[in-house]
């Protein structure tokens, strides 16, 4: 399936892209987390990340659907 | 009334505190994020700020009505902003009235200690050594 | 820095807050007194102050000097008015700065909480029934 | 010894001025209020007040002197 992924910060710096589409047959959001991180060395562990999908947080757990868009959120900064 | 906003451009602090006003209100509170000299030992020349702005809106949302929920306001507000700043600039703004200052007070420091925590914004600092990096806080997620 | 004063004169905000800035600074909060509509069930039509002004302006700058000695501050102000103040006017301002918001928050409501158990000023409230009276609350003198 | 006495608020109301020269032989401040509350028919008691003496918070035992100026503070109701 088809997932739009988009990256933020140091995640973004360390994807080289902004948002990318990838084609994927990861079971969840976790799973695709460890499938990009292990693509794009991301330092972050999922731990300290967040994860949202369709422009809402979800659990790791939350399984991936085709034509999804997920994020990955590293530690916030704002304010 | 509460209204949250993300924005690329200088926030109109004079604009945002008008629309607080109220004849049923008697006290103002209003928190400001400056853009400082230095942060944890370091010397910052400037700051840039990145958010998932979907996500971020509908976030700050929730965060203002939470306030409503639990302090009695007449008002609340809150604009993040975006983009590259300079030092001294206004990087977040907060404003709540109420009738009396315990609850605005009390609505002002929580809606700012919940965005920091929770809305998806990330703040890149440059250094007068030339470095700059992403700050991403180490901290349990919620 | 800190500065307190008594006017007779509208309140100009936008010049206090201004003389807070400074790039050491990464936190800025402000509290407004507003003249309200209603206090304890009664309808306000207006409200006069009065002040002792020489021992007020003493005293405030007193508690305005505690504020910089309790909190680690950048700079602090306050202004109460006197004279006839129309519902929505500013009664008093009150606004800090620090590097951090924890003492800006603390700072701030120290200040407010302070002015008005101490400072020799006087508000008379007039009702929309007609009557009028000075607030002369019941506690205990410190 | 002549005294001069401000009032405010509600003292002022009652009294009638915002200022008078009193000749007095009170000893202290809490004198000299008991011989002014007589006169004016002030409500509020001493212990709802603070004194004043030459522009400076005083003591109720703080003795007069010729001169002096002296204020009754009513609860204040600033903020």
């Amino acid at each position: 399936m088809k997932i739009d992924v988009l990256y933020f910060a140091s995640l973004r710096d360390a994807a080289g892209v902004a948002r990318e589409r990838v084609d994927t047959g990861a079971a969840d959001l976790g799973a695709l987390y460890d499938e990009l991180r292990a693509r794009h060395g991301f330092a972050l562990p999922a731990d300290r990340l967040r994860a949202a999908l369709d422009g809402e947080f979800a659990p790791w757990d939350a399984p991936l659907r085709d034509g999804a868009e997920v994020a990955f959120l590293p530690p916030v900064s704002g304010g | 009334m509460s209204r949250f906003a993300i924005s690329a451009a200088p926030i109109d602090t004079q604009a945002l505190r008008r629309a607080l006003e109220s004849h049923g209100a008697g006290a103002c509170v209003t928190f400001e994020g400056w853009v400082r000299d230095h942060h944890q030992g370091r010397a910052v020349r400037g700051l840039e700020y990145e958010a998932y702005a979907a996500l971020a809106q509908a976030e700050g949302e929730r965060v203002l009505a939470e306030a409503c929920a639990r302090f009695d306001l007449v008002a609340a507000a809150c604009v993040h902003r975006t983009g590259t700043l300079a030092l001294g600039d206004i990087a977040v703004w907060v404003g709540v009235s109420a009738g009396h200052r315990d609850a605005a007070f009390s609505a002002c420091r929580y809606v700012i200690d919940e965005i920091k925590q929770r809305v998806p914004i990330w703040k890149r600092e440059s250094y007068v050594d030339g470095d700059a990096g992403w700050i991403h806080p180490d901290r349990t997620p919620r």
